[in-house]
């Protein structure tokens, strides 16, 4: 070509328009195509995320079933089982106005503690104060993803180690009782605090030695496994001492009613809770409530077989059946007698309920190696 | 105190507003779960009844009286009615007279029966608290269908009773009784078969007759110790029937503190006392006789009183339950009167009695003395 | 305590709380049930102005000084209007026993309430008519 | 009950009088006795009470206002083994009389007079614990079971209660 071609050609340039013009479409459709390949992109991930079969049934069944909405359904239940059962062993009746049988008072209870102005105590650390009553809600409803409600399907979380998880989380209940109660500020809050913690030293040896028999006899640490072992013979059978045990130990370390000095109200008030109103004392009732339920659940899946039951019912159903009975000999209980002082809770959990729990554990680990029948019952290999 | 002792104790109001403080407040000096020191302060309830008795003439005067301890309303206002009994001598009919002991001794139960259901309140077992306020409820309506009103009733008037026994308050007063002797048993598992219960009051409050007598103690605190002081036996009152019946005075001896007395004594001499009392209606109502329920000229007699001094007593659910009374010469009003209630000694011995016990047993200590206010505040 | 023997109170004390538990409750449904009242409760007073005749016995025997009278303002030849105070009132009775004439009675109404402390004071008007039946039962049964 | 062991009223009361010459009695109905005791052997006899009968309950000790500045304080006694009523009564006079306490040697007394104290203005020597037992504070000097204490008597009239004598000039309402 040679020298530069100075003249126009303004032909040549009406030729490269279409050429131009397809050059700039195909820009633009560049444009769309990413931004629409984005998105299509963004919905095969949310696709993949939730809408895909499998990953859908695991949000269904950790959010609605056996996870968070069940969870807090028959946490209501629970408090509305409680409050009726109270009135009917007092010879009164419980809630009745709202709702058929008082259905909807604990909806009514809600709103009105909601809406209650939540005072802070002058002299409370004022974000502390804030913060803790949440933190012992999550911390006492987490524990509830191991629980095997059902052997195939409706479970949502197995690792093998979980039953020491669960307890790891309950360890952290009176710790957080402890700081409450140090945190509101107030004398009998401050008490109740020191004895909340106290109660929870009596009772949390004996209650985890008591789980050793059912994890001993199935030889796995995760509670599915333990409630598969439970196959053919319920451990309840087996230990019925541990059984006893660790009801009595959770109940001391839930901190109702015999064991209630914590939240002694005819001493400190309402111990540890005292300066809590509105959306924080409702945050702790009903974290106790959940303690409560969360401590029939293990007992229903350590000894009384979790899912196994009915052949025809499916396996929560079973658990559930299993957990109402337990819930209602929790409340039973812990109606039935005076308070004991402090002192004395250290004093019996320590003196009675610790040998107890030992015992039944030496006596499983002796009847394993001795009994012949029954090694043959038992999945002895691992869980 | 030493002093170094004293420096890292905590002192907690067990206040006015506590809440099993019924308007009470003591303040505890507090050394880790111990309680050091013990001052009870009177007067929160103090409606100066002495000064209104001075305004009332001898018909309204029991009506103070007997707001002071609402539970034994028929016991809290006999001292007064006594008391003018004497000075203006207008003699009661024997009718009038066997009446007044059957309510007396029903009320009697009736508070026993309320303090049951208290102390349990305050050991935090709500289910024992409200089974015994269920059969109060039958005492309660034979209190209604017998005066008009459950617990103010304004029953007996100087010379003899207001309102006459009706059949269907006699069918009330048997429905009562037996509702009580037919739940006794079960109550007796619930309450002293309970472990916990025995191990929150044994050896809790424990003091010797002696001292007892010397701050003031009187009634089922002392009979506990196993001293039968009972001033129906002691000091028996002519207008009244406690010579008709042949009862015991109720005390609890008990082998391992012999003249000594725990807050479990004080419950077992509780359930002797109101078995008493039943004891006693049920030996009173067929001796019922006939005649008018009150001296027909009383209203004459009583409506000025010559001068003269007397002093009315009654032994009350709680203790000696007094009132002293001097008159003017044909004045209308009591020119003084003193109520002297039995919990002003069972609100004072606390000062003594609590210290060195831990701070979850002052509330036991003082539920078994029984405590009403309205005696130490008047 | 023998262990066993404490263990055995123990579900004697259980046997008791269970078998209540499928008991009728005791209490009343209350503001659709509610119990008898005897006829002699001492509730709100009816006046009945036909046999007063203005001897100011009620007033005198009235130990909180709860009844004010008004001579001047006359139904019938010798009666009175009556004012009871019942912010004053202890429901004694006294005042029904002191009136030889038949004028003065308690009914069964006991649960008075009013919005403020003026209207308490029951005038002539209120004094004499019952507006409403004791509280008798009423409404739904057992829920 | 075995009668060498008991005391009745009258040897209680010659006893106490041979001890303490200044002591008058004047025997009551039933086996009751009142001895009237000068103001400074009070803390005596009430000792005697305790060593002679050894189960005496201290019921209650209180004043009464006979008007123009005399008071009388009245110390009950009672004991179940002997069945024995003793009443002590003691004439003070003066705007602010004396008198020892016995609370030491009966503990039970201490708060009946504190209420002495703070009700009729008897100056309690020697008392443990001298604060107000019912009163608010603002009552403190004001008397108010004297004779003297004006209370709201507006409706007094409409009652048809004469006003008792003698009538109350000041002190309280319209201090």
């Amino acid at each position: 070509m040679g020298g530069v071609m100075l003249q126009f050609d303004f032909f040549a340039w009406l030729a490269g328009i279409p050429q131009w013009l397809e050059g700039v479409f195909y820009w633009i459709w560049g444009i769309i195509k990413g931004v629409l390949l984005w998105i299509w992109a963004f919905i095969q991930h949310l696709w993949i995320t939730i809408f895909d079969p499998i990953n859908f049934m695991f949000l269904f069944r950790a959010v609605l079933f056996p996870g968070l909405i069940f969870v807090v359904m028959a946490l209501i239940w629970a408090v509305w089982f409680t409050r009726k059962l109270w009135g009917r062993i007092q010879d009164r009746r419980g809630p009745v106005h709202l709702g058929k049988y008082g259905g909807l008072q604990l909806f009514a209870d809600a709103i009105k503690l909601i809406a209650k102005e939540s005072i802070i105590p002058d002299n409370a650390k004022r974000w502390m104060f804030r913060f803790l009553p949440g933190l012992l809600l999550v911390i006492v409803l987490l524990p509830f993803c191991f629980i095997p409600w059902d052997f195939d399907y409706w479970y949502i979380a197995d690792l093998s180690v979980s039953l020491v998880l669960v307890f790891a989380f309950l360890t952290a209940v009176p710790v957080i009782a402890l700081l409450a109660g140090w945190v509101s500020g107030s004398k009998y809050s401050l008490i109740g605090g020191f004895r909340a913690a106290n109660n929870q030293f009596a009772a949390e040896i004996p209650m985890i030695i008591s789980t050793i028999g059912p994890a001993l006899l199935a030889g796995s640490l995760s509670l599915m496994g333990i409630a598969q072992a439970q196959q053919s013979v319920w451990f309840a059978a087996l230990l019925p001492i541990n059984l006893a045990t660790f009801l009595v130990a959770a109940i001391a370390s839930v901190g109702i009613f015999p064991f209630d000095a914590p939240v002694a109200d005819s001493e400190i008030i309402f111990g540890w809770r005292t300066e809590f109103t509105g959306i924080y004392f409702t945050l702790t009732y009903f974290a106790e409530f959940a303690e409560q339920m969360l401590y029939s659940a293990l007992i229903v899946a350590l000894f009384l077989g979790g899912p196994v039951g009915l052949p025809f019912l499916p396996g929560a159903v079973n658990f559930i059946i299993k957990f109402i009975i337990t819930f209602f000999f929790f409340v039973l209980v812990s109606s039935s007698f005076q308070r004991l002082r402090q002192d004395q809770i250290v004093h019996y959990c320590w003196k009675y309920l610790l040998p107890l729990a030992l015992l039944n554990v030496i006596i499983a680990m002796l009847a394993i190696v001795y009994l012949p029948g029954l090694a043959a019952l038992l999945p002895m290999g691992g869980g | 105190m030493s002093p170094d002792i004293l420096e890292e104790a905590m002192e907690v109001w067990f206040g006015p507003q506590h809440v099993s403080a019924h308007g009470w407040a003591t303040k505890l000096t507090l050394v880790g779960d111990y309680v050091v020191e013990c001052d009870p302060n009177a007067g929160y309830f103090h409606r100066s009844a002495e000064k209104v008795l001075e305004f009332k003439n001898f018909r309204q005067g029991s009506l103070v009286l007997e707001r002071m301890c609402m539970l034994e309303a028929f016991l809290a206002e006999y001292p007064y009615i006594a008391a003018v009994e004497k000075i203006s001598e207008v003699e009661v009919p024997e009718r009038a007279k066997v009446m007044r002991t059957i309510m007396m001794e029903l009320s009697r139960l009736h508070s026993i029966q309320f303090w049951w259901g208290q102390f349990n309140a305050e050991l935090g077992f709500f289910t024992m608290a409200l089974w015994p306020w269920v059969d109060r409820e039958y005492t309660l309506d034979a209190f209604e269908e017998l005066t008009g009103s459950r617990h103010t009733v304004s029953y007996s008037t100087p010379g003899g009773v207001k309102y006459d026994f009706s059949d269907k308050f006699m069918k009330q007063l048997n429905r009562a009784v037996e509702r009580f002797e037919d739940r006794l048993p079960k109550f007796r598992d619930m309450q002293m078969g309970s472990p916990t219960f025995r191990a929150r009051t044994e050896n809790i409050g424990l003091y010797d007759v002696k001292q007892g007598l010397k701050w003031g103690l009187s009634g089922p605190p002392i009979k506990a110790c196993g001293v039968p002081m009972d001033l129906r036996k002691d000091d028996p009152d002519s207008n009244l029937a406690y010579d008709m019946v042949d009862w015991e005075v109720p005390i609890t001896e008990n082998p391992e503190h012999p003249s000594q007395s725990d807050a479990l004594d004080r419950m077992e001499q509780r359930f002797k006392e109101a078995e008493v009392a039943v004891e006693i209606i049920k030996q009173l109502i067929p001796q019922i006789p006939e005649g008018d329920i009150i001296d027909p000229k009383a209203r004459a007699k009583t409506n000025r009183l010559p001068e003269g001094e007397a002093y009315g007593r009654v032994e009350g659910t709680r203790g000696i339950t007094s009132l002293w009374l001097k008159t003017q010469d044909k004045a209308q009003t009591a020119y003084r009167a003193k109520i002297r209630g039995p919990c002003i000694a069972s609100y004072y011995a606390l000062k003594d009695l609590v210290p060195g016990s831990k701070f979850a047993d002052f509330i036991v200590i003082f539920g078994s003395l029984d405590p009403y206010p309205g005696w130490w505040d008047r | 305590m023998g262990f066993f023997s404490v263990l055995g109170d123990c579900f004697q004390i259980l046997k008791h709380t269970f078998r209540q538990v499928f008991k009728r409750p005791f209490t009343y449904f209350f503001p659709f049930e509610d119990r008898i009242y005897p006829e002699r409760t001492r509730g709100r007073h009816i006046h009945v102005r036909k046999n007063c005749t203005a001897c100011a016995q009620c007033v005198r025997a009235c130990p909180v000084v709860a009844i004010r009278m008004d001579k001047e303002d006359k139904m019938y030849e010798k009666d009175c209007a009556l004012y009871f105070d019942y912010t004053r009132c202890i429901f004694c009775g006294l005042c029904t026993q002191a009136c030889r004439f038949e004028a003065l009675f308690h009914t069964p109404v006991v649960d008075l309430s009013e919005g403020d402390r003026e209207d308490l004071i029951y005038g002539p008007d209120k004094i004499e008519t019952l507006d409403r039946d004791p509280l008798e039962w009423r409404g739904r049964r057992f829920r | 009950m075995s009668d060498s062991s008991t005391i009745n009223a009258s040897t209680f009361g010659r006893l106490v009088i041979n001890k303490i010459p200044e002591v008058s009695s004047k025997p009551l109905d039933g086996n009751k006795i009142e001895l009237v005791v000068p103001a400074s052997r009070i803390r005596d006899v009430v000792t005697i009470i305790d060593e002679e009968i050894n189960d005496a309950l201290p019921e209650s000790v209180f004043g009464v206002d006979l008007e123009n500045d005399n008071y009388e304080l009245i110390y009950i006694f009672w004991s179940h083994n002997n069945r024995l009523l003793v009443q002590l009564r003691v004439s003070l006079q003066g705007e602010n009389p004396e008198i020892e306490s016995t609370c030491d040697i009966f503990p039970g007394l201490e708060w009946h007079e504190r209420e002495v104290r703070e009700m009729f203005g008897v100056n309690i020597t020697n008392h443990p614990d001298p604060r107000l037992l019912l009163l608010p504070d603002e009552l403190e000097g004001v008397y108010p079971l004297r004779k003297r204490f004006q209370t709201d008597q507006s409706r007094l009239e409409e009652t048809g209660i004469s006003t008792p004598k003698p009538r109350a000039t000041s002190g309280g309402e319209d201090k």
